[in-house]
Formats: C-alpha cells, structure tokens, sequence
C-alpha cells in the first residue's frame, strides 16, 4: 500500500495529540466536514497578525502595502494551485457562498435585464426566462442545491436533476434525458460527500456544453483530496472551502472562467468592489474585485496558501494514493462486518474516501455516540445532503471520512467501535 | 463505561418497547417536528377529552435514535392522560434538567429522569428533547383551537 | 485628561512592537480601516485550532460539542456586549455581508411574494412595491449605499438620502422632508468613518418609526469605540464588523429585531440553515440559523469573544473617554497648522476619533507618502465614502484615526509628519 | 532618506508645471480612467493625423497626486506626436518596469526613468499607471475606429 508516513504529519497537528472522552486517543475520522491545521497553516496566519495587519487594497501606507501583498500572494499560491489565473479565484466565507455567488449572478442579472439596467458585457448568459432549466443531481450537498431552488423560485426556472442508481452512481443515462436546450446550468458535485462517489466530470461537461449550458462543480470534497486543474477539467466555474483543505475556516474560493466572471453582475455589494461611487448610482471594478465587498479575509488567504504549501510538498498524487488506499481497506473491513451496510459505492473505483454506512437495527445518532466514547470521530445525519438519504431508504448515517493525518490503525479503531455498538446494543450479529 | 449514564436500561427497555406509538383519526392538533441535523423526525397528536378539558390524550409515531424514541415514549406514559398544566410543568421541567439548572425530579418526569445523562452530551440534547417541544407546540396549537371555539 | 495606560495596552499588540521604513516607531493611525489585534485574540483564536476544532452544528462527536459549545458561547458574549439577546445576533463574514443581507430580504421577499411563494410571517414588510423609498444618508459608506442602489434598480423602488451640512453634520432639517409614508427603511451610519460624526439615532429613530420605516444602524465605527445597546439605541437593525474592534478578520455580527429576523427569507442558502430538504423544496431553520449558510468562520467568532472580553476589561467607557481626549487633542493641533483644513466637525461634540484633513497644495496621497516615510501610517483617498468627499468638493483625505493603544505622542508624530509634508514640497505656510 | 527617490526633482518639477494638460475638441478617442481606490482621475483623449497615421496626438486632462500628474506629463513628453507602436512599446516598458521586470530605459521613458522609485511603492503604482493605461485604452479605440472608418 503507498501510504504516506502518518506519524511524521499527525506530529505537525496540535489537536492530535489530544485526547477524547478520559483519555481516549484522538481517531479523528470527520475530515469531510472540516479538517484539522497543522502548525504551519496556524503559524503563518498569526505571522500577517503579528507583523503585517491591515486593511488590503485600502491603503497606501507600508503595513497596507505588505497586507495586500500577502493576500494577492496567497490567491496566486491557490490559484496555481488548481491551475488557474490569479484574477479568476474570487475570495469567499466559504463554498457554500462560492455557489450562491453564481446563483445569484443569474438572478441579479434576469432582474436587471428585465429593468432595462446597465449589465456587464456578456451579462445574456445569466439571465433567465420562465421556464428555463437548472439541472442538478440527487448527490449534491445542499449547499448545491438549496440555492437553486431559491434562483429558480424567484424566477420561474424549473429544477430538474440526474438520479442515482441503486449501486451509489449518478444515473448517466440521465444527462440524455434530463439535459436540453433550455439548460442553463448543470451544477453538480465532483465527489459525492456522502457516498464517496467521484463522478465523471467529462461525460457531464460533455452533455452541458452540447447543449450550451454552464458547469458549475462543486468540488469540496475533490480539491482537498486529488489533483484538480480546472484546464484539464474543462468546466465553467468550481467551488470550494479552505477549511476542509488544512486551511482556516473562514474561508472559500471560486474560480470561474474570465470571460464568465467578467461578464457577471455583482453579488455583495460595498466598499472595494466599486469603480465610482455617486450617490445615485455605481460602477463596479474587474473581477476578482467586483466580487469582493468589504474588508475581505486576508489572514485566511494567507492561511489557506499555507495549506496548499503544505498539500503541495506531500503531493497532491500522493494524498490521493494514502486516501485510496486507505478507503480500499475500510471498504474491506466494513463489507465484512455482518450487520453493515454501507451506502455507496462498493468499490474503491472512481471512489473518495467518505465512507457512510448503517448498522442494522442501530440508528447512526447511537452508533456514532458508542464510536465517540472510544475516541472515534464520525459524523452522523444527513451530512447536509438529505435526498441521497431519501433515494436509499435511511433516515441517516455513519460516516467517516479520511485524510492524510489518518492511517491503518484508525480503520481498525473504526471497526471495532462499531462491534462495541453492536454489542453495547446487544444486537446479535 | 460513561455511555450506560446515557443509555440507562429503562431508555432501552423503552427505546426497543416503545409505549404508546401510533397515530390516530381526528385529533385536536397534529404537529410535525424534525431535529434538523439528523432527521429525525416525530408526528405528534394532541386531543382534548371534550368531557374533561383536564384529560388530554397524546399519540404519535416516530423515527429516529434511541434516545429520541425512548423520550418520545416516556412522554407518552406521562402525559397522556394529563393536563394541559401538568404537561407544561413537565416540558419546562424536562428542559431545565436538560441545561443542568435543575435536579431531575422523578415526581414530574417518572422514567423521563433516565435521561439526565444526555445533559452531557450537548449534541443529544435535541434528541431527548424532540417529542417534548412537539407536545408543547401540540398542545399550544389545541388550547387555540379550544379558546376559538 | 482621561487617557488609558497606553504603553501597556500597545505591550499585547505584538504588530507595534515592529518598526516601519528603515527603523521608524510604527505609529498606527489607521484603526478606522482594520484595528490591531492582541495577543489575547489570537491566542483565543489558536487555542480553538489546537483544541476544539470541528464543524459546529453538524457533528455529535466530542470535537463537534466543544466547537459549538465555543461558537455559541461567543455568540453569547458578543451579544452582551451591544445588550442583545443571543439568537439575534447573525454571524456574517463583514458588516459588508450584514447589510447585505437586510437588503436582499427586501429583495428575496418581494421577489417570493411577487411569485406566490411561502414566506415567513410577517415578510410582508420586506417586500417593496414600485415606487417605495429607501433612505440612505450623505455620509454613508459605500457599504450601506451601493446595497440599497442594487436593491432600488432591481425592484423599482426609489433610493433617497439625508444630506450635510457644511460643518460636517447631517442635515437634520432633511428628515421631515425625505422620509414620507411610502419609505420603508432608513440605513444610516451612527458615525461617519470619514468625517467622524456621531449621528442623533434618537431623532432619525423618531422620525423613520413615526412614518412606519425601519432602520438600519450602521455601526461600524461606534461599537468598537463607545458603549452601544441596542434596546437604548431603538432601531431595528446594527451591522458592525470584528476586525475593527480588535477582532479578527473574516467575520461581522448583525443584529436585528426578533420578529424581524423571524420574518425575513434567507439569503444566502445551503447546509446548516434549513429544516427539512427535498429534492424540490426546503423549509429554513430559524434565525439565527436561517442566516448562517455553510460551515461558519467559529475560530473568528471565538476570537472576538476575546476581543469582546479585552474591551470589557477595560470599559468601553473609559475606551470612548480615550479617544475622545486624543480626538480633542488633534483637533486642536492640526486646527493650529497652517495650511490645513479638517474636513468634518472642527468641535469634539458628538464626534468620534475619524480626523480627515487635506493640505493646501499637497495631495492627500502625497502627504500620506511623507508621513508613511515617518512610520506614521494613515490611509489617504476617499475611504469607501466617495459622496462626501464630493460634498465637500475635495477629491480626497488624508485621515487619522484613533484607538485604545495611540496616545499624544502619537498625535504630535502625525502633526510633525504633516509639517515634514509641507517643507518636502515646499509648501510656504 | 528614501522618499527622494521616489519623489525626484523631476518628477516634482513636471507635477508642478505639466506639459500639455488641457482637452481638445473633435479627437479620435477619449477615455476617463479613474483610481478606485483613491478617487484619482484623468480624461485622455487621442488622435491620429489623418495626413500621417504615425502623428498620434495626446491631450488630456486629470486630477490627483503629484505621482500620477507628473507620469502624465511626462507621457505627454513622450508620446504626444509619436506612432502608436512607439506608444505601445513605452506602456509595456513603463508597466514592466513598475512591476521591476526590466531596467529603466531612458530611450524609451525619456523622464519617465525618474519615476523607478515608485516601483518600491506598490499601492503608488497604480498612480503611476493611471496615465498610461488610459493612453492604451484611447489608442487601441482610435485605432478601432481607424479600421472601421
Ligand atoms: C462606516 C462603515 N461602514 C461599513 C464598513 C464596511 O465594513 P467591512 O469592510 O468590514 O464590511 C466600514 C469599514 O470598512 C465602515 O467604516
Ligand atoms: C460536497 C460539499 N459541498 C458543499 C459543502 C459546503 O461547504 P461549506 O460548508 O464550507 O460552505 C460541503 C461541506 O460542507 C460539501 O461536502
């Protein structure tokens, strides 16, 4: 098994050497909904605190001049990080702003093309006429799907969505049906966070893009976890949160295509985003800019770009390898254990490493208590993406999550909680 | 081992024999309430005895953890039968062992006092708590019903 | 005077131990913009990071509890701080953010009404007709006026503004005529960030209530400079941010009424903020949930707890006494000099530490070259606040402004710096 | 001390007496720029001599910092007069050399050489720009609506 060396990298984790629960060592199997820092990620944030605070792009003095540079520093590090431009990674809270961003660059510019207003150039694109579709698929957080709902609720665009089949993949057949010519955007997620799925981006950007629709990607759950380059992926926009890359939390990014940025009207609007001000009425600055009302989070960039130091001197091909192999085996030792089932994907093909499942006749909320007590952090519920629930008849799951702090012995600690549950609830197996 | 603090054998008598689950026909108010984080999720029934006003019959059904079914059920063998004031003595009291500001008094919650374990794992808190809102609200949305009528 | 111990407060800011250009003290003047952080905020910040670390509000496991307990309990003690109740508070990434959420509830529930779709009790008050008024003022920062232009050309509604007068001050008399029946919210600044201004909220309060409006605060320059409550206060809304009172950045606190809150539709939309999810629909959680969409910035909430408790410690004041002393003073010397012109009120009644000024014949950013090459470091331009600067038909300030860790010899280095400016350029004054 | 680098003699002698400022009627091309962050403006107007398309006349007015007035007087100096390629070629330079990828080169800047020190400045770098992107801009629409015409 290529696994990368644990203890060497959990060493640089403050948190993991801590303990749960009197005195349980730390399994800490939830990285899927935030990951832990190392040192240097917490270092280098306090670093810009320390020695280089102030507010970005607003002033001219020397300490401004070292805060700007550190951030536009930072984004060119993230940027390159998923091969991209600097000026096309727009700064956000987290992805969940990223997506709403798109959502409501559609509705901002419908409303104002209706009103006759001043849209940037290309601006066509975003605007939507009743009856219109939006095309999602039954995996996404909701993150990727509530925002949808609401951009077609105002507008009279009509959701429609790619489904599921029974072994935990999208439904491909379904991009032939679902898709047509009054398909303005398919955003759907690279990696499943509840099943573990990572779909085929080709097939899906194929299928918009044949019929003239936008790609949004959510990638949450790939960015942290395996070499992204947005080129490569021939997609129109992705989204994605700091936190869940060693990053702080705080923080988002969203890389979209320049021509498509350029062509968006503003989301949040303020200070710093502006090109004049008057008080009756506005214009607004390039891309990334425009997109970046207020003071923005500089001390997460520079957190962030530390992450991806970090990320890149392990190696991106490599994290993915560990994850893999790791999810290989938990998916060995987990479809070994009667009375467990889990769901998604079987195999560790096209397969990220959240592993959900459900334990007969114990509800996951119990499970995960029992797997707590012996230091094993899982998370429980929908994991914000109830309709995957729904589409495979469980009210909720286990699941967990790995990253590259994580190794063998935290699978077994993983399985033999879950025989503690199994005993604990006396259910015979 | 903490964990038998918070699955006292009485939650999981009650939690594999819940007491009381089922829903019924023409009901004084219906509410349904979900703990958003997990979706769990419980329909709860309140019927006013139009003989006694004092008698309020509670019925419900559910899905959801241990604890949250074991609560539901508990609930059931207190108030069911009892007054809209004993049932809100009740709630406030269930929610006041919940944030730890109050003892747990056998006299007002019966088996219900099992759960004071949950009060130490914040998370689980909404869990115990579910059915007891549920009734609130219930019996809040009934009462109107009533003074309206 | 009654000035705070400033040597040992500026002793927990490790940014003004550095120097600047070549060995210079480092004399922040720019606070107004972002302030310093203590040593207590950042370590409250890492201790989150190395301790507690986990996505709150979605797990179950230990690290799960204790990050949620740590974010609510901040919450907490930041609504204490302005007298409000917790669940009223709505964590956003900026004050930018805060006021752009109050804007897109208009917005959304005009939008959602207009199509029939369910909203909360009470939205209608959100929801605007053609024709009806926001009220901004003069002096706003583009913050709270570029929000509510977007708001006016997407629905129709008519944007209209409270002017000044030529000592610096709102034009009161602009009350009784601007405000009518049909406006529906007045957003006003407590205290101008260019020209330091201390608004009468009593007075706008009486006036936007009397005609059925609500108000929005902007107190982004007045909670983290004197004591606000927000019960006292009477309005209806208060948007501030966290790294101007000594916080971290990446994260802003609005504060609404509970009914109103109660009432308005989301905004931004994802995990986290709802009921239930189907594919087709969703119900939202309450506030301040509903608001609260994506992992939350709870390492940046728990850090302005700390910087909440720092300014406790002190008192806010003997913090406003402070500033107000050094206000006094600097309004004195730069009054004195030749060739200088303060650009807002000239008294220190009703007036916060923002001192803009321009100097004959030298442009604001020149003078800030000099007095950055002093280490005095201020921002020059028109600080977000294009409109008054065109009010008082100058095309930009220099600004000073003040906070707990400046006093006297910092003022005297500011007005040495300007006397330096004037000689460079051979200004004969 | 280092702000002489920045603010040279010449620099200061052309903010304080500019060459060439004043708008023209009937041009090629006129394009407003601003400084978002500081309010700075200039109006940078073009045209080319019909009888000699490489007779390319600037004119311009603006207002802001000594920085940003004196690289427009200097733009004047170099550009007013010169073809849109020798134009073009002095933006790239005069961008190259704030960014401190090339050595500052008299032939092509002429005064402008003077203005290196703001390089050492990055939030002055845009005053020192302002002037000549403008100039970019007006020239790439003369030269659009050359080719329309
Ligand atoms: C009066 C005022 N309002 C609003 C803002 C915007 O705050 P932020 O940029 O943190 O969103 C600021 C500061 O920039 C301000 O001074
Ligand atoms: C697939 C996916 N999409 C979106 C999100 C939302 O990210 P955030 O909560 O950081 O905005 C998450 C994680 O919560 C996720 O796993």
């Amino acid at each position: 098994m290529t696994l990368l060396d644990v203890a060497r990298i959990a060493a640089d984790f403050p948190i993991l050497g801590r303990t749960v629960r009197d005195g349980q060592r730390l399994v800490y199997l939830d990285s899927g909904a935030t990951s832990q820092k190392p040192r240097q990620v917490l270092d280098a944030e306090r670093e810009f605190y320390e020695k280089h605070n102030a507010a970005v792009h607003r002033g001219a003095h020397q300490l401004a001049e070292e805060a700007t540079d550190a951030f536009e520093s930072a984004r060119l590090t993230i940027a390159q990080f998923v091969g991209a431009q600097t000026d096309d990674i727009v700064f956000t809270k987290n992805a969940t702003e990223a997506i709403n961003l798109v959502s409501y660059a559609f509705l901002n510019a419908t409303l104002k093309a209706g009103r006759g207003m001043s849209l940037p150039d290309g601006a066509q694109r975003f605007v939507l006429a009743e009856g219109d579709e939006i095309v999602v698929s039954e995996m996404e957080h909701h993150a990727n799907l509530v925002p949808w709902q609401e951009l077609c609720d105002k507008t009279g665009a009509v959701l429609k969505w790619i489904g599921l089949t029974d072994d935990g993949r999208l439904n491909y057949n379904d991009l032939e049906t679902v898709l047509n010519s009054r398909t303005k955007i398919v955003a759907i997620t690279q990696q499943s966070n509840l099943l573990g799925t990572i779909n085929d981006v080709g097939a899906i950007v194929a299928a918009a893009h044949g019929v003239g629709a936008l790609v949004l990607l959510d990638a949450c759950q790939s960015v942290p976890h395996m070499p992204v380059d947005v080129a490569a992926l021939g997609v129109d926009f992705i989204a994605w949160s700091g936190h869940k890359m060693l990053g702080p939390l705080g923080i988002g990014c969203l890389w979209g295509r320049a021509e498509l940025l350029a062509a968006m009207p503003p989301f949040i609007t303020g200070g710093s985003m502006i090109e004049t001000v008057q008080m009756d009425r506005s214009t607004f600055a390039l891309p990334p800019k425009r997109f970046e009302a207020g003071v923005p989070m500089a001390a997460q960039a520079v957190g962030l770009a530390a992450a991806v130091n970090y990320l890149n001197a392990i190696g991106m091909d490599k994290v993915q390898a560990h994850e893999h192999a790791l999810t290989s085996y938990a998916l060995g030792a987990l479809g070994d254990m009667p009375g467990v089932r889990i769901i998604g994907p079987l195999d560790s093909r096209d397969r990220g490493s959240a592993v959900s499942f459900v334990v007969d006749d114990i509800h996951p909320h119990d499970v995960g208590q029992v797997l707590d007590e012996h230091g094993v952090e899982v998370r429980v519920g929908h994991h914000c993406a109830w309709p995957v629930c729904r589409r495979y008849s469980v009210p909720a799951t286990t699941r967990a999550t790995f990253y590259i702090y994580n190794g063998i012995e935290d699978v077994d600690a993983l399985v033999s909680g879950i025989q503690s549950a199994q005993q604990f609830f006396g259910v015979s197996v | 081992m903490k964990l038998e603090n918070m699955y006292q054998e009485i939650i999981l008598d009650h939690y594999r024999h819940p007491h009381g689950k089922g829903l019924r026909e023409n009901v004084d108010a219906q509410v349904h309430h979900v703990n958003p984080t997990c979706g769990d999720e419980i329909t709860l029934q309140v019927t006013i005895d139009p003989e006694n006003p004092d008698r309020v019959i509670v019925s419900y059904d559910n899905q959801g953890c241990s604890i949250s079914q074991a609560s539901a059920s508990i609930l059931f063998d207190q108030l069911n039968n009892q007054s809209i004031q004993t049932g809100m003595t009740a709630v406030d009291h269930m929610v006041a062992m919940m944030q730890r500001t109050e003892e747990p008094n056998e006299d007002v919650l019966g088996d219900g006092i099992a759960l004071v374990g949950v009060a130490q794992y914040p998370a689980r808190v909404k869990c115990a708590l579910l059915s007891w809102m549920a009734w609130k609200d219930a019996a809040i949305q009934a009462q109107g019903e009533e003074s309206h009528a």
